[in-house]
């Protein structure tokens, strides 16, 4: 069996005195789409944000491809990495925000080949041409030279996708890449995101689209308060969720 | 493929250990650099014989000193509440949609931050060698009422007037920035609800322009506190024209200085701390929670130190 | 406002000149007082009381002594230069005596009425005090100088010298005031200092020998009290009173009470600077 | 409910008129009053005799006037290339996770912005009273190199040490808010690519917040230009003190400071230019249209002016 | 009959070259809720905008409640009116923002009673027991002391609804007031507005939520591109679309 490409083990996380992750347990294989979804607050962000150490962790362990993320276990003890070190664990990781948080002084193509010239240090001619193919790949060849605030909120957003993936992750991370869209442009982008699900991408998605989880996840997480409530094959949670929790929820978003 | 696993080894999730923060050894090394050159560089400050401790002692409430202290406190307070009055005054109409107001805006702004402000308190001071009467009438037509430009502008009113006016173009910019910063739906929400353009610039924009504006203000008050040393060249004798005074006749220059520093250290500080509530209070609703004031944060640690203590 | 003082001096009381009285301008006699400006760091003709508030020194013994044969009480505010001519010239101050040698090119400025001579002597920091005799002998030192006086233009034009004739470059330090050229001095970033024969004599005896006066007393200058040039009768008051003071002897008195042995006048001229 | 009406009498939409501006007569009384005042006081400002028009335009080029403005512009430069770099410095350090750096970074600015410049330029220039030799060894212990204070710390290099190290306490608030004022979603954006700390203020976060950081810096260096004159105090001559220095042989104040106004107004307009066009540049991305430069705006103007007048 | 809430007769406006509305006609009668829908840049905002006057307009007439908006007639020629006389008409029109535009440094109740206050002069007392009803109204009696921040966005736009209805508008303008909204929250919001138009309020609302449309809405009116393509009552509309791109577009957002 091929490893896990994230393996979390009771997870904990608290700000202050608010437990915001309380003891998550999850496997996602390599090529697994998993649709993660649930309340406002009920944690999702902030599991993905862990699992990219933009967040350090309280308890539990969280791996991705066997290493231990942000930390290395020595005489049974987690010793939080170096910066250095979390980074270059980073690189393997894509991350696609709900915002999108593109660079705005940058062009389109700035954008996307800004991390693999300055982080992998890839020479920044074959940078470009690369960029170039990622920005076709979403179909935005054309827009190569326009700085975000001219595109459109679709078009940033398939940027971003470009911009993560420029660093050829094995693993991305979607935190509800399409709900500052406006309805019309959420299509574009699942049309990407389904795209690179079929070329095979492990991916992790927080979202509220729940046709895009039925046709495209491989797995469907429902979490709740910090806790994961319910999880199976989207379509039979989306059409026989075992909890009362669930069920309300999903009479509220579909 | 999604099943739930408990690695056995690691034991019970809720017992498994908190992860160790990273030992930065160069942090370490460069903390204890820093704290023994501080400490070699303040003995030698401190046992150095020329800074005369015992001068020091003799000036620092000396009533020339505590004078020129309450002239310089006096001048800062007035010629800072003229710059800020005259600064948003001046951003107003730098951004009205009158092109006039707007270029004459921008000329006073050019004029004033673009002279010394040496030749501006001249000018306040001597303007009766321009003008040696003020009159209120037409121009070059009868005049009704008029005074002596000295009489009028006396000594301490040219020094405010010079230190304001300049500041005022200074705060104008400063003002400016905060005001764009706001964000413009604020604007339409307030004109929508009927209000007019003075209610919306008042109880609307400026207040949250304020949390942009109140930093960039402390660093004028700090220099204007050391700028009003400059109206000594109208013969007004603030905290550090003082000691100048007083050390050019006993050439003990190192320790009066020394006082000085004191002095302005002591007011930066206060004011410093004014600053801090003044954000505090006006960055109201931008976070969930307050900032803890140093005093609330004092308490906190006592309190836990109390309970580690306990153990 | 500013810091008006009234001096408590040992100088004999003046008796008021009636004559002279009616020549002061109508708006000063009115008033019943007359505003100088004062310096108060050129010691001994000028510097501040123990209190650290009070002017006292030769010159504001002498302007108060005309005050009282003028029969007007005086205002001293101590000023720094910037506002010296600015302040004659718009009234702020009626006169203003503050060690201002009277010379051609200042004349169309102000009035000057001349109260005595002074010249310019070196200063020499213990170190270099062996080598320097002379204006001549400054070339390849520092030299602090303090703004305004006229050594600065002495030791401008001896940098030319010394440059023309090849000697080593003579660098000229000009400070805003004396404090600073002293303590340029002290710390060894300056050699020598050209200043007033009266300071120098003062800091080479206040020094304890860190300090010596090199070679002589050059160039005698009048120091002019200056008046605004649209009053000439104010001129001739104060001239006249001068004149009294130094027949009646009570201007020998107060040089000697200062120390001052050089540059008294046996008459008080107007515009006397002809260099 | 919802049909289409076409008013008759209103005629062809597209022939409808434009509607009317309102008129503002207070307006228009406003700025006549206020351009016949400003012609009333330039006329006696030009006119004036005392202005001595003469002696203005004979110093307005003297060499020392020019050596003077040189000195002004270079310390300038120097200084406010040392404050900016040492305010980025401060700003990161005073922000950063370490407490020690942070404290450390946040006690440089206390001193440095507290205490009087004129002190810290005494201080550098003076050193050498305190401080005879500067040596490198180690402390209490022997010393391997050493050197002349006076010669290690040359007349200039005290005065941009004093300028620069003063002004870097006032930039490290500029930059922190600046560095403050961009989105936290930026920096994650950066780290969530492996991006380094240093990589991401470099490459993300400074030039952000460059626009946030200007227009005060601009403010800053327009202030610097005119604090260069406190040098003086250390024997530098620079534009004022040089033209102080010749106002205090010849007398002739008054037409000699507009000979420093007109200077100082030219350069501070220069630096405004370049302001204008630095804002511009690191504007880029903030709009979908980059608005004109002055130029542009000329040439504009120039053709609209053609086409009106070919009419 | 009586007269029309809003009457636009070809209004025209354009910015610089972008021609944004071309020729508007449309009606709205007393207590009538008209749902607004077209495509991203169809001019839906700005036509709002303009019936508020935040924008004026080029050519064309635009009436509220028989009155010229932010002008007046005389000799044939339209003159802009005075700012005071501005937002002396603008009293009787509520307006709702997307991005709610709450003022952030207000508590809730501070910011439903400030223009009252302010522009109406009600004594503050007063004031506040209104305002607290009306927040009572919204749901929102126990968050009256809080800060905008402190508010979740539901929670926000039902202040910003209760602070345009304190001014006690008969005509009341929302724009896309849920597109800003998580889905679950987006409920709470439409439950609030239709409670309004149950009052009898008239309402001119810019929404992608169809489903409100068709239960509440009277009229439904679709723009593209700067110009009123189809009109009608919503269920119609909806179900059996005359025009082409309405087909296209409800293809998408449906
Ligand atoms: N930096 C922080 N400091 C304090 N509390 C935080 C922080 N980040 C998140 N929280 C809290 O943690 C909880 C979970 O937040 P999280 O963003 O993970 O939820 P979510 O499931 O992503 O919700 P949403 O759908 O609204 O994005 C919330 O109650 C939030 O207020
Ligand atoms: N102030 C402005 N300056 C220039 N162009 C503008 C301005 N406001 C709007 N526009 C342009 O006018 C067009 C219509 O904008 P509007 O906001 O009315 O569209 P909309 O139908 O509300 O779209 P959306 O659904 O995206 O809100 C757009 O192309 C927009 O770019
Ligand atoms: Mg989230
Ligand atoms: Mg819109």
């Amino acid at each position: 069996m091929t490893p896990a490409v994230i393996r979390a083990e009771s997870v904990y996380k608290s700000f202050g005195r608010t437990d915001v992750l309380k003891g998550i347990d999850l496997t996602v294989a390599p090529g697994e789409v998993m649709c993660l979804v649930g309340p406002s607050g009920s944690g999702k962000s902030t599991f993905l944000r862990c699992v990219n150490h933009l967040e350090t962790i309280d308890r539990g362990r969280l791996y991705v491809r066997d290493e231990l993320v942000g930390y290395e276990e020595r005489d049974g003890k987690l010793h939080e990495l170096h910066e250095k070190a979390v980074a270059r664990r980073r690189r393997g990781i894509g991350m696609v925000f709900q915002r999108f948080n593109l660079f705005p002084h940058m062009t389109a193509l700035e954008n996307v080949i800004e991390a693999p010239v300055q982080v992998r240090k890839v020479p920044k001619r074959q940078a470009r041409e690369r960029g170039a193919e990622l920005l076709d790949r979403v179909g935005l060849a054309d827009k190569a030279g326009s700085y975000p605030a001219q595109l459109s909120g679709g078009q940033q957003q398939r940027v971003a996708i470009a911009r993560a993936l420029a660093m050829k992750p094995e693993l991305m991370l979607f935190d509800e890449p399409t709900s500052a869209l406006d309805p019309e442009l959420v299509g574009e982008v699942l049309e990407v995101m389904r795209a690179l699900a079929d070329d095979g991408m492990t991916m992790v998605v927080v979202t509220h689209e729940m046709g895009f989880a039925r046709e495209v996840g491989d797995s469907l997480v429902f979490m709740d308060d910090g806790a994961v409530v319910e999880t199976g094959p989207p379509a039979e949670v989306l059409s026989d969720p075992r909890h009362e929790r669930t069920r309300a929820f999903l009479s509220k978003v579909l | 493929m999604t099943e739930t696993l408990v690695r056995t080894d690691s034991g019970d999730a809720a017992a498994s250990p908190r992860p160790v923060p990273p030992r930065r050894p160069g942090q370490r090394v460069a903390a204890v650099v820093v704290a023994f050159l501080l400490v070699f560089l303040l003995e030698g400050w401190i046992t150095n014989p020329r800074m005369q401790w015992g001068t020091v002692g003799e000036f620092l409430f000396s009533p020339v000193i505590m004078e020129g202290l309450r002239t310089t406190l006096l001048l800062t307070f007035l010629a800072m509440a003229l710059g800020i009055v005259g600064g948003v005054v001046l951003a107003v109409l730098r951004m009205s949609a009158n092109p006039i107001l707007s270029r004459l805006s921008w000329c006073y702004i050019w004029l004033f931050r673009g002279t010394p402000l040496l030749v501006q308190l001249l000018f306040w001071y001597f303007l009766s060698a321009i003008v040696p009467t003020i009159g209120l009438g037409i121009p070059w037509g009868p005049t009704f009422v008029q005074a002596d430009t000295n009489d009028l502008i006396t000594q301490l009113a040219a020094a405010v007037l010079g230190l304001g006016l300049h500041e005022a173009a200074y705060m104008a910019e400063i003002v400016r920035a905060g005001i764009t910063s706001v964000d413009d739906g604020q604007n339409e929400a307030a004109q929508a609800l009927g209000m007019s353009r003075g209610q919306t610039l008042r109880r609307i924009v400026l207040p949250q322009a304020l949390r942009i504006i109140i930093p960039p203000t402390g660093n004028q008050a700090i220099s204007m506190l050391k700028t009003t040393s400059l109206v000594f060249a109208i013969a007004v004798p603030e905290l550090l024209t003082s000691i100048q005074g007083i050390y050019s006749r006993n050439f003990q220059q190192v320790p009066l200085l020394v006082v000085a520093c004191f002095w302005y250290l002591v007011a930066t500080s206060v004011l410093g701390v004014g600053q801090y509530y003044l954000e505090r209070r006006f960055g109201r609703g931008t976070s969930r929670h307050l900032p803890p004031t140093p005093l609330q944060r004092l308490r906190g640690a006592a309190r836990n130190h109390r309970k580690e203590s306990a153990r | 406002g500013g810091t008006t003082t009234v001096n408590q001096s040992k100088v004999p009381e003046q008796r008021v000149d009636p004559a002279l009285r009616a020549l002061l301008p109508r708006d000063i006699r009115d008033k019943g007082s007359i505003t100088s400006a004062v310096g108060n760091d050129y010691p001994p003709l000028s510097l501040l009381d123990i209190d650290n508030k009070t002017v006292i020194g030769a010159e504001p013994d002498l302007i108060h002594a005309v005050g009282q044969i003028l029969g007007v009480r005086v205002r001293l505010v101590q000023t720094n230069f910037d506002s010296i001519i600015g302040g004659v010239r718009s009234r702020r101050y009626d006169v203003a005596i503050q060690a201002m040698l009277d010379k051609k090119e200042r004349q169309s400025q102000v009035t000057f009425v001349d109260y005595m001579k002074t010249s310019s002597s070196i200063l020499a920091s213990g170190k270099a005090a062996g080598n320097i005799h002379s204006l001549t002998s400054l070339c390849g030192s520092q030299v602090a100088v303090e703004q305004g006086t006229s050594q600065v233009d002495d030791v401008a034009a001896q940098a030319e010298k010394c440059a023309a004739n090849g000697k080593p470059e003579l660098e000229k330090l000009v400070f805003p005031d004396s404090v600073g050229c002293f303590q340029a001095l002290s710390t060894g970033r300056a050699d020598a200092f050209v200043g007033g024969t009266p300071t120098v004599v003062y800091q080479a005896e206040m020094s304890h020998g860190r300090f010596r006066t090199a070679g002589e007393p050059y160039r005698f200058l009048p120091y002019g009290i200056l008046i605004n040039k649209e009053e000439p009768t104010l001129v001739r008051a104060v001239r006249g009173a001068l004149q009294k003071l130094i027949d009646n002897g009570t201007y020998a008195k107060i040089l000697k009470q200062w120390n001052i042995r050089s540059g008294a006048l046996k008459s008080a001229t107007v515009n006397g600077g002809t260099a």
